[in-house]
């Protein structure tokens, strides 16, 4: 026994290891199968019972996806192409009746000779959206503008839109391309005007409405500059009043003042005409894009020290997240009209987007709350210790980092209320999942489709969802990486 | 609220009418949007007698949910939604039902395979039913009546209820007689299914107005009496025009407003019913267009002739 | 330690008779906890003070009441003649001319060190952004990290972090400086490069007030050191004095333990 | 040193409502009470103006009135004779029963995709990838009508169960006959039936089925105690004695026992004129309900397993091996309960979710709450203002009490921190 | 530093000629990263092994893959005499011998301090509860928190939970220590209080192998340091001559990048 035995053990390394290969037991592919798929007799059933379903999904499936026709004018006629093709028991899709019905899908019963103003208008939409979505990588703006700009000029050409508008939009895309070349912020501007010019395109009529509805805030802005300079809380509450103020009083007038005197007027679409996906993307980003802001508010309300406000946003909160969508929508439809002055009714469309908005915000407040709960409280003493107020230091310090956080969040919520889309054609709106398949099938000619359909705006719903949460993913890694 | 129903209609320039989501031969939009059936044609004759053109129509599809809402919360004017008109509905639910466009009754349908020649037969069997309407009403108190037991299968839509009954999943399919014909008409096998002789209610179906503006009530309640008139007096849409200048039947006249101005009365021009008739035509015009028997829905008049030949259609007098 | 004494111009560091500071019977709870009990402190223009004492004995607190980021119950606290109520003009004002380092330096994460620097000189003294970047770079230089202004926190060491937070108060122009515990979330290798800013900023007469435990900077820099316990100051002394003749048992207590290993 | 609070306050001064922190945030409230007033004012102002234009009132009264319409499944007596209330509580019942379902199976499913996901199996791993991405990005309405139409274009018609050589033959020993209409299960019936309680309102409960609740209480209190007293004699010799049989003992044999005592016996339904009869028809609106809610809310409790797990550390599974835990302990003593703790508040909150969902039934003609209040009844009384808001004040209901049973776990589980 | 070594008692801390551990020409790859290269390396009963290195030498890999937390690919390991295989009895065997300390405690938070000590010897040894928490309080009450036996991990200091660690896997009563950075973790003030504890252990006589970056406590407690690069023991030596007279350069510059300041 002693204690000098690390004498003994004294070593020195004079050259050293190079690193080698790992030994290699098995072939590469054969390693692989059995780490991965035979690893144990547990793993192997797995696997077996993986095949197995796979297999039985493509022997179910195999020959009627196989036998696909695509062109065909009713179903019937449909039956007989692929009785002659592939025998009289053969079955087979027939996706013919998308390609016959592809318009009523996209476009609703919007007038055909119009098409091309959707089209531009969701080309425009990405334009719109380059600041703010895609501001993170120059490659992905780079090619998404492009992409956009190219197959829109084509879709508006080819719809037989009028020279003027076709030069219009190539001005804009094109020129959003350079400019978010250069500096992709530049393009804000576009991207706040964007929505109500969207409204424009979309329904048409004046757009001296569309004009003065902007004026709004922008008086409230004025007002806000005025009274802040007393007490910032007031400026906002000042400022909300002057613009819901000018819109319920002045707006509808003057609008209709300026429209007699300078007629800027496009052909007015109504919103009965709306249907299909157009119907849902147009709630659908309609609904998030003023979901996020009224989602805002809220969070900030709930988590605000003063009483009432608290209480207030909890409430509403938890009331809007305790019913049903449906229920709402059904407020929308049925009850709206009971709550306003006698004899207002306004658009059904509207209605439904202003409950999906609200339905939309509760979520989003409570993912944004979780966002902001997040930051550590020094965030907040710093942009007091400088002497932030309180709008500013949640504008310039708190919103950004908290709305960073909860990007998943926010996309996730965007996601569920895209498909809740779906849901209005329980107030009688022609969705392209059920009101557009009941119409299409309500038609001699394609009585008895089925699954086509379904499988059709499926797997639309599936790529837009499915791309969403993807883009998601991908910009909240970049962030985290880009402060590191 | 400002000024009566017509004052808003003509300011609007334009008649807001409730109608079916989609029921071919009542009312459907076709692939591109456009509104035709039986029902729309009454609508258009309203607009074409108030705004003096029968495009100045907007449809608004209503649910089994939604229709009187609609109405009375002023979102439409006029409903003609193949709507059953009711004691509870014209009283309780404040509606003016101002006239019945077509007699109805609720009938069954089913497989000839199954060898049912009655309803009578149907006991146990699974139904297949519309919810919301009055239909749901009639078959519960049909069945315990007679003493009868079913199951209902409750569907949402009519493309529904057809694929249901279609794939087997109901014996029977229920609802009004003309509907089960427009169903049957789609069908690739019309002749395997048969429509049971049994008429379980009667369904006056009927376009509706907010109870309160009876002037309102009244140009929709005489617009549809003067296509059935017309029909009755023999003005057609072809003949009209001849008719204004040659007409000596003095009922015709004051019809068409060559004499005594009627149109005045309800605070229109005397022109009104002429437009009227020449929307779609006069009440048989309309009705063979969309629903007769020369259309795939293949309806026969029936009830629905006019009362000199045997059916109900009885067109008070103008004068 | 040697290092730092010599360093120091002591000839620079004059305390001027102006009051900068005033503190008269202030008192604070949370809730029913009385953290800072009958708190009495004049500090003068151009004075380096010192806060010492254990853990809980308020330092934070009071420091945090200064710019009122607590609010405090009792008592008055004025801060270059202006008295702290709820008053936000006062709080506006107050704020705007004291600058504050956080022990977590607290910079914000989405903007550059740039960005950290100017926010504030932009939108609270509505400074032109070219100027305010002109007085950031400046400060950044006094701190040593000019190179790294384009740089987010995220990718900076520790010690540069709290560089950064230094310069981003001085863009400010404040009149006095509070520190909090500046140091004590550093790794050792970096606790010099703050200390050292922070001397540079005595020498040229920077009224401040340190939360600290690096008594080698105490007793280099401080022209007075408090020392606190359960809320109350306890002794205030010469540097000198304090650390080589501490008068009450409690200090002694903390100094051998401070000193200990 | 005195511990006296004594915060005397300024003076009040009228400029201090704008630039006092304290009054200004009362200044702020006060506004926003104001306004709040306001809007609600409006709001009922308006619904009373218009309830007088259309000549309608705010009264509950219909709720008393005879319904008039069958409901297809019924868990409480019901025929067209009773009242628009207890045709409520019938769709309230249904929807109960479809949540309830929903969320067992749904979680059941969903932890099974969840941990396969983490499997190393490279195959299976990516087939629950490929279902949960599937069912999560589209919309629940698509798979409600999806399987419905699986159920009703494969499925067969009764007829097909006819005759001699049928083409279809029943299935489990001929009790169970898949339809296109419904599911027959064989019903329980029994020689020696003991009557029935009588609730009131003709809501009955068999005393056998008492007898069965109170048997399987029973022999979970036994199995409690019994695992009581494994721990008690683990505690004290530090094994743990084998207690499989015991409980299957307690849990079967006085089953066994009731069921002889009863003679309870399955009665097969039988294809009788159109439908199967004499067993219980489960109706395909609600297997097609129950099932897309499942797959659908599935998918995303896999997620939300699977982040669970993910969230308890690495370094937790390693701890545990290094104290020489075998892994199936590791994960019950040490990954569950602490995953426990992060997967249930989302958990819950998906079942809110789907209860909320469940109001889809419409899609399929299942007679929930949404059905028969919000649906038939609404319509044949035009009571549309009363029964929404009955509806929406019942859903909010059932929310609160999901979210309250949520905050009390929550609550019970918290971690202690410094 | 002084301290440290006045306090040690080295008589106490025998080695005894019986090999604890065996490590033979052992190699590990992370796929084609070859981690571990040819390690040799015999540890004796009592025997107190240091080992240092720079990051992502393969310290804790090592160590690791003593208690196969990790596999080793070639070579041989044997601990206590039993070969680690993957043979689940041995692995069982060897790991209910050894113990381990990891940097971040990995305590399980949702049990009380001493239901993490006793879960093990419940669960592992079927040791009867009573028995397991007596000994656990008296493992409890030898790293000095027995006070804070039903409290939670959470409401523990850092320093806290390491030395409940230590306990914890004390109470497996093992041959062999295993440290993995223990006190890497912790706060300056709570270092002490861990090390303190695992001298205490080492003068008990302890088989322990630490891989760590205070040297002082290498200095005074173990008898071999080895130092490791590139997955590859550079040089072993004892304590002294290791600190003193480095033979390998870069062991040097180790040394002085860690001493430097
Ligand atoms: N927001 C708060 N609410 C309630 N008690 C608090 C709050 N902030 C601090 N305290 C308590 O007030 C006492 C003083 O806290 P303070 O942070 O000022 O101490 P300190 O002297 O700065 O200590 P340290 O050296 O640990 O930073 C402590 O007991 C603390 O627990
Ligand atoms: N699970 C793993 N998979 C792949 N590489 C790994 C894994 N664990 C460790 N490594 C890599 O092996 C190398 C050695 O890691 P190890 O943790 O043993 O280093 P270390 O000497 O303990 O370093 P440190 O002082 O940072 O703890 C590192 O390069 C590390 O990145
Ligand atoms: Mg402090
Ligand atoms: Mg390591």
């Amino acid at each position: 026994m002693s204690d000098t035995h690390a004498q003994t053990v004294s070593f020195v390394r004079d050259t050293m290891l190079p690193a080698a290969t790992p030994p290699v037991r098995e072939a590469g592919a054969i390693k692989w199968l059995r780490e991965n798929l035979f690893s144990g007799p547990v793993n192997t059933i797995l696997t077996l019972l993986g095949f197995a379903i796979v297999w039985f999904l493509i022997a179910t499936f195999w020959d009627w996806f196989a036998h696909s026709v695509w062109n065909a004018g009713s179903l019937a006629e449909c039956r007989q192409i692929i009785a002659a093709t592939w025998g009289e028991s053969a079955r087979g899709a027939c996706w013919a009746v998308i390609r016959d019905r592809w318009n009523q899908y996209v476009f609703g019963f919007y007038p055909m000779d119009l098409y091309w103003r959707p089209t531009m208008t969701f080309g425009l939409l990405m334009v719109a959206l380059a600041p703010v979505l895609f501001s993170a990588s120059r490659t992905i703006r780079r090619t998404v503008l492009a992409i956009t700009a190219v197959l829109t000029l084509w879709a508006m050409v080819v719809l037989g839109a009028p020279a003027g508008w076709l030069a219009f939009a190539a001005a804009v895309l094109i020129g959003g391309f350079l400019i978010s070349e250069r500096h992709v912020l530049w393009l804000l501007p576009f991207s706040i005007v964007y929505p109500l010019l969207g409204v424009w395109f979309l329904w048409g009529g004046s757009l001296w409405g569309p004009i003065f509805v902007l004026v709004g805030p922008l008086l409230g802005w004025i007002a806000w500059t005025l009274v802040s300079r007393i007490a910032p809380m007031l400026g906002v509450v000042a400022a909300i009043l002057v613009t819901v103020l000018f819109w319920l009083l002045y707006a509808g007038d003057a609008a209709a003042d300026a429209e007699r005197l300078l007629s800027l007027s496009i052909q007015t679409v109504r919103s009965d005409r709306f249907g299909g996906f157009l119907l849902s993307v147009t709630i659908g980003v309609a609904g998030i894009a003023l979901s996020l802001p009224l989602g805002i508010i809220l969070a900030l309300a709930r988590q605000s020290d003063m009483f009432l406000v608290k209480t207030l946003s909890v409430i509403f909160i938890e009331f809007i997240r305790g019913v049903p969508l449906i229920t709402l929508l059904f407020v929308a439809s049925l009850l709206l009209n009971y709550f306003l002055p006698p004899g207002t009714s306004f658009d059904i469309i509207l209605r439904v987007i202003i409950m999906v908005t609200i339905f939309a915000a509760a979520y989003m407040a409570e993912v944004i709350r979780g966002g902001l709960a997040a930051l550590p409280k020094g965030q907040y003493e710093a942009a007091d210790a400088l002497g932030l107020d309180y709008w500013k230091a949640q504008r310039l310090i708190i919103l950004p980092q908290a709305l960073k956080i909860s990007i998943p969040g926010i996309v996730s919520t965007f996601i569920g209320m895209f498909k809740d889309t779906t849901l209005v054609t329980f107030v009688g709106l022609y969705d392209p999942l059920k009101s557009m398949s009941d119409a299409v099938r309500a038609s001699t000619d394609w009585k008895g489709i089925y699954w086509e359909p379904y499988i059709f705006v499926g797997a639309i719903f599936f790529l837009i969802c499915f791309g969403m949460s993807r883009y998601s993913m991908y910009l909240e890694r970049r962030l985290q990486r880009d402060h590191r | 609220q400002e000024g009566s129903t017509l004052q808003q209609v003509q300011q609007r320039d334009e008649l807001n009418c409730g109608v079916n989501t989609g029921l071919v031969g009542f009312a459907a939009p076709d692939a591109s949007g456009n509104w035709t059936g039986f029902d729309i044609a009454l609508c258009r004759a309203v607009a074409a007698a108030v705004l003096g053109d029968p495009n100045k129509v907007r449809f608004v599809p209503t649910t089994g949910q939604t229709r009187f809402t609609a109405l009375s919360s002023g979102e439409v004017d006029v409903l003609a939604r193949n709507s059953t008109w009711t004691f509870s509905r014209d009283t309780d639910l404040a509606l003016d039902f101002v006239g019945v466009n077509y007699y109805d009754g609720q009938g069954f349908m089913v497989n000839r395979e199954l060898g049912v020649t009655s309803a009578k037969e149907l006991d146990g069997a699974t139904v297949c039913i519309q919810t919301g309407t009055t239909t749901e009403l009639n078959l519960a108190d049909y069945f315990r009546a007679n003493n009868l037991s079913y199951t209902p299968v409750n569907i949402d839509s009519n493309a529904e209820g057809e694929q249901q009954y279609m794939a087997g999943a109901c014996d029977a399919y229920t609802t009004d007689v003309s509907g089960l014909a427009a169903t049957r008409a789609a069908f690739a096998d019309p002749e395997n299914h048969i429509i049971l002789p049994e008429i379980i209610s009667k369904e006056p179906l009927g376009p509706a107005v907010r109870h309160g503006d009876n002037n309102w009530g009244d140009i929709v309640r005489w617009t549809l009496n003067a296509l059935v008139a017309a029909e009755e007096y023999g003005v057609t849409s072809r003949n009209l025009e001849e008719l204004v200048r040659s007409s000596t039947n003095p009922e015709v006249q004051r019809l068409l407003g060559t004499t005594d101005d009627l149109g005045a009365m309800l605070g229109l021009d005397a022109e009104w019913a002429r437009r009227a008739i020449l929307a779609g035509g006069n009440y048989g015009e309309i009705f063979a267009a969309n629903i007769g028997e020369q259309t795939p829905i293949g309806l026969a008049r029936g009830l629905n002739a006019q009362w000199t030949q045997g059916g109900l259609l009885y067109a008070p007098p103008f004068r | 330690m040697e290092t730092i004494e010599r360093k120091i111009d002591r000839s620079q560091m004059k305390v001027s008779d102006e009051v900068a500071i005033d503190i008269r019977g202030m008192n604070k709870w949370f809730g029913s906890f009385h953290v800072l009990r009958d708190i009495d402190l004049t500090v003068h223009r151009g004075e380096r003070i010192v806060i010492a004492g254990p853990s809980g004995s308020g330092k934070s607190t009071l420091i945090r009441c200064i710019n009122r980021l607590e609010e405090h119950q009792s008592g008055h606290i004025s801060v270059d003649g202006v008295e702290l109520t709820s008053d936000i003009k006062n709080i506006d004002k107050v704020r705007s001319d004291v600058g504050m380092v956080f022990q977590h330096f607290n910079l914000f994460p989405h903007l550059t060190v740039l960005e950290n620097c100017t926010l504030a000189p932009i939108w609270v003294r509505k400074v032109p952004k070219k100027q305010a970047e002109a007085t950031a770079m400046r400060f950044l230089e006094k701190v040593k990290i000019p190179e790294q202004a384009l740089k987010y926190p995220g990718q900076l060491s520790g010690g540069q972090q709290q560089r950064v937070a230094i310069a981003r108060s001085l863009c400010m122009q404040p009149k006095i400086m509070l520190f909090d515990e500046p140091t004590s979330a550093l790794d050792p290798e970096m606790i010099k490069e703050v200390l050292d800013t922070m001397i540079q900023l005595a020498e040229e007469g920077m009224t401040m007030i340190c939360v600290t435990h690096e008594m080698g900077f105490a007793q280099a820099v401080a022209n007075r050191v408090i020392f606190m316990d359960q809320g109350q100051i306890v002794e205030q002394n010469s540097p000198r004095e304090f650390f080589n003749n501490p008068r009450s048992e409690r200090t002694k207590l903390f100094l051998s333990q401070i000193l200990g290993h | 040193m005195t511990d006296v609070p004594a915060p005397a306050s300024p003076p009040f001064r009228p400029s201090m409502l704008i630039y006092d922190r304290r009054y200004r945030s009362l200044t702020f409230q006060v506004i926003v009470f104001i306004l709040v007033m306001a809007a609600a004012w409006w709001l009922v102002d308006n619904t009373i103006r218009n309830l007088a234009l259309m000549g309608k009132n705010f009264n509950f009264g219909f709720l008393f009135q005879r319904a008039g319409y069958d409901i297809p499944q019924t868990p409480i007596p019901y025929t067209s004779d009773d009242t628009h209330l207890r045709a409520t509580v019938v769709g309230l019942l249904n929807t109960l029963i479809v949540s309830i379902l929903g969320c067992i199976s749904a979680t059941i499913l969903g932890v099974i995709v969840g941990v396969a996901r983490l499997s190393k199996n490279w195959l299976f791993a990516r087939l629950m990838t490929v279902f949960v991405e599937i069912f999560r990005n589209m919309p629940l309405l698509l798979w409600i009508l999806i399987v419905y139409a699986i159920f009703t274009e494969i499925l067969p018609t009764p007829a097909a169960y006819r005759g001699e050589n049928p083409e279809w033959s029943m299935i489990f020993f001929d009790h169970v006959a898949l339809t296109n209409r419904y599911t027959a299960l064989p019903t329980l019936a029994m020689t020696n039936d003991p009557g029935s309680l009588d609730l009131g309102a003709r809501v009955t409960f068999n005393w056998a089925t008492i007898a069965f609740a109170t048997v399987l209480i029973g022999g979970l209190l036994a199995r409690r105690a019994i695992k009581a007293w494994a721990q008690r004699v683990q505690d004290r010799t530090g094994d743990r004695p084998t207690t499989w049989w015991i409980n299957l003992a307690i849990m079967t044999i006085p089953s066994l026992l009731l069921i002889w005592h009863f003679g309870l016996h399955l009665e097969r339904p039988a294809l009788t004129g159109f439908n199967f009869t004499g067993g219980l028809n489960v109706s395909n609106a609600l297997v097609a309900l129950w099932l897309a809610l499942t797959l659908y809310t599935a998918a995303f409790i896999a997620e939300i397993v699977r982040a669970g797990i993910l969230a308890v550390s690495r370094g937790q599974t390693e701890a545990a091996f290094a104290l020489g835990l075998r892994p199936n302990r590791t994960m019950n003593l040490v990954i569950l309960p602490q995953a426990l703790r992060v997967i249930v508040p989302p958990l819950i909150s998906q079942y809110l979710n789907l209860m909320k969902n469940s109001s889809l039934a419409i899609a399929v003609g299942y007679m929930d709450l949404r059905g028969t209040l919000g649906g038939t009844t609404l319509n044949q009384t035009g009571r549309e203002l009363e029964a929404i808001v009955l509806m929406m004040l019942i859903y909010l209901i059932l929310s609160l009490i999901i979210s309250a049973g949520m905050n009390v776990f929550n609550a019970s589980v918290k971690l202690k921190e410094r």
